[in-house]
């Protein structure tokens, strides 16, 4: 592997790593159902990039830039999915707080 | 300035504004910084000699996917905006460990190196563009998508629309 | 005729949506169940030159797909499990037929996703189809819109943005290693730089995504909701054969088509599976819900699975092959029978039932099947898949001198045992027994033939699949050797 | 023609059976006299068929059955030929003796069932040539002895489960000897199993066999249901089954075991087996009988005592022994069947068979008396009665294996008389009870088979060369029956005979000098029911301890009782560990399980950070 590709990935590597810690970190604490959506979108941001650059690194930028876009149209269609289930809970519990959706438990 | 330090520039906004989506009090702002965040990424994405998803991710992640957020908000957060903007304090709390720890792993992983013990793909470098990938190369994927937004559009027919005659 | 598979439920979604085709939504159902069974019969019936031999479209379109021997017994579940959940769809939502068509419209995109995702050669194609299965999967169990159905989906939904993250990170490892997503050149890649870090990490993310999809314990957090609170024929569809598709299918592609033999995943798929058998089992032993107990059941069962997949000999590959088909027909099967329970008393609860096995005699016969195979009490199917598993991992226990597998041998043995303990006890509760005072049946929901059709079927297939399987395993039906995978 | 009618001394009984359960809630005579007339038919068929199969091949019918192996098989030969008259003519005079006897008691029509089955099982246990089929009777006699003790006076069901329990535990031996008997011959035709060797497996299937015969028969161990029995089943029940019947079937087939089926030999283990079992059978079983208060309890465990004499004959290996054993078997079935009338005919007379009550009945009822005397005479073993000739034959037998074995057989001579001297002296002779002053004699029907029957005792005294030389000699292999002839007036050893007339000389004394000492028949043997060390073995037997049904029954409660304890510690170790454990566990499980989304996501990933870092190490 040559190192320029190493480190060209590597730098985006560590950015993608950061925002996706970013990511679970929210998804783990937040109290907002939209926010945790919100942090499952940085998630994706970060494979995102990840995806990219491992095509850039490789010269694939074709396959990287075909998969990505697939992605972005499965991201819409989970968003658009996800944002319905939430304003349906709103409209049982009139919050979108985190803590109406644990009856399931046990 | 190098390539490089663009580059590093960039990764760097890059997780800042991921931070402050996620640190900012009112969910709004948080939808917007998952836009900017998204800009930048689309950025990152020109630089890195991919511009057709550049393109995809400025228009949809950046455009379309907060608007959605943001509409949801407007249907339902608008409640919580107050309760949250209370809490801004308490929140900070909560997300200062988040910035000690991505300083943390930010240095472990920038003193660490990938271990380069692992052979590039072989074979020649395809030279189709990305449009004869996507379009004749992947028909399988692009059934697959047929069906993500089928199922996308269902769950926009079911929830949403219910949801809003509820 | 492969590539039907995928373009007739492309084509029926279609023809369900368009503006003037009202006379077809209202057989929705129907059609759907009639597609699914067209799927069984033909990759039981049809010589397999016929069925992997591409269409001109298929050729115009340049759709690579592939059959193996795999790839068909997963097409036989999918058929099965398809049938039965559109079989329930007709009589659940019999006052709006317009729902029930974009019901069934979400069950046939997930009948897409999984055939797809059995037939694809291309690893991103993989991920791309339980993508699409996924998110049917999210609306088909949130379609009833109750709190407990919203609260199963969202969660399966964050859980599975978990499992993708895993995934789509080692897709793109992959794509750094090899430059390409096909199952060859990513398995070349890995060939040849064996051990590097890169490779480690992307087969672990890998493995651990469809970890999470097959929910396996401590994957398993999103299990309970979206088999509990979810819609009678999607919880059918997903205990039936949606997890297994996503999570255990694809992982045994993986195994045989893309990873290089590894002992080191092989042990983490015989402790996750041996984990999986013990806590869905004691979880399951505290349950007073029919759905809920069945739903733990599911975990102990793929459990069952991952243990023998794990332990990695032909003999036990064929009996985890084998017992994925059993529980998708025996768990379907309790799960249609707990939709006609739920029909007739509007509950699922069992300290509120009791009984029931006069008012619904065929429920009740079939539950017991059903129970009695998934316990693995001889003649049934279930017996023998968990006994080639058992036998597997007794012989390679001898062969390698490792005291694990007996234990897990024995938690096999012994788990096997608690499973006939829960399920008695849920035949029991449910069929036998005193009626409680205040449980009174619906008089209107009368037996119907949409339920006692599918109860049939599954119970003929599960007893068939136990005489019968000397035979299947003389014949080598099951028994497919690894390297034709 | 002839091989059919083999069929008939089971058909005609079934039958009868069938027409008395049809004829329904008919009346008593119509009742009876149906059943007269089935015995009366079953005694002609076997009489006819008597000069035919005289012979040591005999007649046979087969008829192929479920397979080769199992063909219904039956055969009527010299042996079986006379004990089936026997038998037949038996069961004739205990109906008509019971016509009148059960008049006024309930469940007539469940007698006379249970009696005619009775019957056809005996005779299709006599005819079976196949060890299958014989084993259908004999468990068929099982039963209906079973319901003929239930019928008796209320209460009786716990005798008669205590009856079926000891004779089905020995009917179980049984089946295991047949099992083996099987394996070694590779047939279960009777008449092709000849003479196995008793080494090894064989020994132990004919040991098993013997069990079954000898308990069938009434020895001890399996003994002890028979005193119960006698108070309470119906009397007749006692005179058919524990005094002849029962005594012809067992020793029968304990003939057919030990001299043809295993070849046994003298020096053989089971020889001394059964002659032990016999030997302490006479005497055990005679020192209970002599102390009885009851006139049927006193009866029944002569009925037992007795067959410790044809055991010991038979377990002898001597033609002398096995001879007397047979004849012995016909004496016995003959004075006891004609005992238990007695007892019947005082009991239906008086309304009571409890010797403190009874007395002085003879001048009341002479005949009675009279037919006692003859019976009484005969089991004692009194010169010129039937039971002086078979018992010397025996003691000629015992004498040659062992003084021990003669000393037990005279010293069961001495205290069978002196038990029946009481019994005598109680029940008929000494001071009457004022209440039975208007007691008289039995009718007619009860009358005739008694007297008949002690009149063949009589003819078989000094006609014994009849019975011995020209039925049962006949009827054996020329090395079980001897060269000489065995019958005749004269005893053959003057010595034995002298000792023998002596024993029972002894008993007269011993009872007048008890007599004079206690004033009364009844107490005329205390002085040896009270001396030291038997008095606490009376007491002991009284209790039950010498009973093996109730030792049994205290042992499985014993066992029980263990079980139950390690029961209580399995329970307590399962209950208060494992289910503990597994509820502890899933309790912790189900707590674990918050059902937040968030706690979910960890586990995710810190079971992917696990996998992933094993991985990293391991691959």
């Amino acid at each position: 592997m040559p190192k320029e590709a190493i480190e060209l990935f590597s730098l985006f590597g560590v950015g993608a790593l950061l925002v996706m810690l970013v990511g679970f970190y929210s998804l783990l604490t937040t109290r907002s159902l939209i926010r945790v959506m919100i942090s499952v979108e940085l998630l994706s941001k970060s494979v995102m990039l990840l995806l990219i650059a491992a095509g850039r690194a490789v010269n694939r930028t074709a396959l990287a830039q075909a998969m990505a876009i697939t992605l972005i149209n499965i991201e819409v269609a989970v968003v658009v999915v996800a944002v319905g289930i939430i304003l349906c809970i709103y409209r049982h519990h009139k919050t979108v707080d985190t803590a109406v959706v644990q009856e399931i438990k046990g | 300035m190098t390539e490089n330090s663009i580059n590093i520039v960039l990764v760097a906004a890059l997780v800042l504004a991921a931070l402050w989506t996620v640190m900012t009090a009112r969910t709004l702002r948080s939808a917007i910084g998952l836009a900017i965040t998204s800009a930048i990424l689309a950025i990152i994405m020109f630089r890195l000699a991919s511009p057709l998803a550049a393109v995809f991710e400025l228009s949809v992640c950046a455009g379309l996917i907060p608007v959605i957020f943001i509409s949801t908000i407007g249907l339902t957060a608008r409640v919580e905006e107050e309760s949250m903007a209370a809490k801004q304090r308490e929140k900070l709390r909560k997300y200062a460990a988040l910035l000690v720890l991505v300083l943390v792993v930010a240095g472990v992983l920038v003193t660490m190196h990938l271990p380069n013990d692992f052979a590039a793909p072989q074979g020649p470098v395809p030279t189709e563009s990305p449009q004869v990938v996507m379009w004749d190369l992947r028909h399988v994927d692009l059934i697959g998508q047929i069906g993500v937004l089928a199922a996308g559009a269902f769950g926009v027919v079911i929830l949403v629309k219910v949801s809003k005659r509820a | 005729m492969l590539d039907w598979l995928i373009l007739v439920p492309l084509a029926a979604i279609i023809l369900l949506n368009l503006p003037w085709s009202d006379f077809i939504r209202r057989r929705a159902a129907v059609l759907a169940a009639l597609l699914a069974a067209a799927q069984a019969a033909m990759v039981v019936a049809a010589p397999s030159e016929w069925v992997s031999r591409a269409s001109i479209l298929a050729q115009t379109l340049h759709l690579h797909l592939a059959m193996t021997g795999l790839s068909r017994v997963m097409l036989l579940c999918i058929g099965l499990a398809m049938m039965a959940a559109a079989c329930v769809t007709q009589v659940m939502f019999s006052d709006d037929f317009r729902r029930r068509a974009n019901f069934v419209s979400l069950l046939l995109v997930s009948l897409l996703g999984m055939n797809g995702a059995v037939l694809v050669t291309d690893l991103f194609s993989l991920y791309v189809f339980i993508e699409v299965t996924s998110i049917s999967s999210f609306v088909l169990i949130a379609f009833t819109l109750e709190k407990k159905s919203l609260e199963g989906a969202i969660k399966y939904l964050i859980l599975s943005a978990v499992a993708t993250v895993l995934m789509l990170g080692s897709l793109a490892l992959l794509l750094l290693m090899a430059g390409t997503m096909d199952f060859a050149g990513i398995k070349e890649a890995l060939a040849s730089s064996n051990g590097a870090l890169v490779a480690k990490l992307a087969i672990g993310g890998f493995v651990c995504g469809l970890l999470i999809k097959g929910g396996l314990v401590p994957f398993h957090g999103w299990v309970l909701g979206a088999y509990s609170a979810s819609p009678a024929p999607a919880s059918v569809l997903l205990a039936g054969i949606v997890t297994k598709v996503c999570g255990i299918y694809a992982m045994i592609r993986l195994a045989t088509s893309v990873f290089p033999p590894n002992a080191a995943v092989n042990q983490v798929l015989m402790l996750l599976g041996a984990v999986s058998i013990v806590v869905g089992a004691v979880l399951a032993l505290r349950q007073t819900d029919m759905k809920r107990l069945l739903a733990y059941s599911s975990i102990s069962q793929v459990g069952y699975i991952v243990l023998g997949l794990g332990c990695g000999t032909p003999l036990a590959w064929a009996g985890a092959i084998f017992h994925l088909f059993n529980h998708t027909v025996f768990k379907s099967l309790l799960f249609v029978n707990s939709a006609a329970v739920e029909r007739r008393t509007g509950t699922t609860d069992m300290s509120r039932l009791g009984q029931l096995g006069s008012a619904m005699p065929l429920t009740n016969l079939t539950s017991v099947l059903a129970a009695l195979s998934t316990a693995g009490i001889p003649p049934l199917a279930g017996f023998w898949s968990k006994l080639l598993i058992i036998l597997a991992l007794w012989q390679a226990g001898v062969k390698q001198g490792q005291a694990m597998y007996f234990v897990y041998a024995a938690v096999a043995v012994l788990f096997s045992v608690v499973t006939l303990g829960y399920l008695l006890s849920l035949q029991r509760k449910v069929f036998f027994g005193k009626t409680p005072e205040n449980l009174e049946l619906l008089g209107a929901a009368k037996p119907s033939g949409w339920i006692s059709t599918p109860e049939l079927i599954l119970a003929a297939v599960t007893l068939a699949a136990g005489l019968l399987a000397p035979l299947l395993l003389l014949t080598g039906s099951f028994l497919v050797p690894t390297g034709s995978f | 023609m002839n091989e059919m009618m083999l069929l008939l001394p089971i058909l005609i009984p079934v039958a009868g059976a069938l027409l008395v359960l049809l004829a329904g809630r008919s009346s008593h005579s119509a009742r009876f006299g149906l059943t007269v007339l089935a015995a009366a038919a079953t005694l002609a068929v076997a009489v006819l068929l008597f000069p035919q199969a005289n012979n040591a091949t005999g007649i046979t019918f087969s008829h192929a059955w479920a397979s080769p192996m199992f063909s219904f098989e039956l055969r009527l030969y010299s042996l079986s030929a006379w004990i089936l008259v026997a038998a037949a003519a038996f069961a004739l005079l205990v109906t008509l003796y019971s016509w009148h006897y059960m008049a006024g008691r309930p469940h007539g029509m469940l007698f006379c069932l249970y009696l005619l089955l009775t019957l056809a099982m005996v005779c299709g246990a006599m005819l079976a040539n196949h060890l299958v089929v014989l084993l259908f009777f004999w468990e068929g006699l099982l039963l209906t002895m079973l319901g003929m003790i239930a019928i008796g006076r209320p209460g009786a069901w716990k005798t008669a489960f205590k009856a079926f329990v000891i004779v089905g535990i020995s009917d179980l031996c049984m089946t295991g000897g047949i099992v083996i008997t099987g394996l070694l011959a590779h047939t279960l035709r009777i008449s092709d199993i000849d003479h196995l060797a008793t080494t090894g497996l064989g020994g132990l299937g004919m040991a098993l066999l013997i069990i079954g015969a000898t308990a069938k028969a009434g020895s001890m161990p399996f003994h002890s249901w028979i005193p119960d029995a006698a108070t309470d089943a119906p009397l007749p029940f006692m005179a058919l089954l524990p005094a002849s019947i029962e005594k012809l079937v067992g020793i029968y087939f304990l003939a057919r075991i030990s001299l043809d089926m295993y070849q046994m030999s003298r020096e053989s283990w089971l020889s001394m087996m059964m002659m032990v079992v016999g030997a302490v059978t006479i005497i055990l079983a005679v020192a209970m009988a002599l102390v009885q208060k009851n006139y049927k309890r006193l009866l029944s465990y002569h009925a037992i005592s007795q067959v410790g004499y044809m055991i010991l004959g038979v377990g002898t290996g001597l033609p002398a022994g096995i001879v007397g054993g047979l004849f012995h078997m016909v004496n016995n079935a003959l004075y006891k069947s004609c005992l238990f009338m007695t007892g019947g005919a005082v009991e239906k007379q008086t309304g009571t068979s409890d010797l403190n009550e009874l007395g002085g009945l003879g001048s009341k009822m002479p005949l009675t008396f009279l037919c006692f005397i003859v019976a009484a005479a005969s089991i004692s073993g009194f010169p010129l009665t039937n039971g002086f000739y078979s018992k010397e034959l025996l003691y000629a037998g015992a004498l040659d294996r062992g003084l021990i074995f003669y000393l037990a057989a005279v010293v069961g001579t001495f205290l069978t008389s002196a038990s029946f001297l009481k019994l005598g002296h109680a029940a008929f002779l000494g001071k009457r009870n004022s209440r039975h002053d208007a007691v008289r004699e039995v009718p007619f029907s009860m009358l005739l088979p008694m007297v008949l029957i002690a009149a063949v005792c009589l003819l078989f005294g000094p006609g014994n060369a009849l019975a011995v030389d020209h039925l049962i000699r006949p009827s054996l292999s020329a090395a079980a029956a001897g060269e000489h002839h065995l019958g005749g007036l004269l005893p053959h050893n003057w010595l034995l005979a002298e000792l023998a007339a002596g024993a029972v000389l002894l008993a007269i004394l011993n009872h007048l000098a008890g007599w004079r000492r206690y004033g009364s028949g009844l107490h005329a043997v205390d002085h040896i029911h009270h001396a030291p060390v038997l008095s606490f073995m009376y007491d002991s037997a009284a209790k039950g301890w010498f009973d093996p049904y109730i030792i049994g029954r205290h042992i499985v409660r014993v066992v029980a009782w263990i079980g139950w304890g390690m029961d209580r510690v399995v329970d307590w170790f399962s209950d208060g560990f494992w289910v503990r454990t597994a509820q502890f566990g899933g309790w912790a499980l189900a707590t674990a399980h918050r059902g937040r989304y968030a706690l979910y996501v960890l586990w995710c990933l810190a079971g992917a950070a696990a996998v992933i870092g094993f991985l990293i190490r391991a691959m």
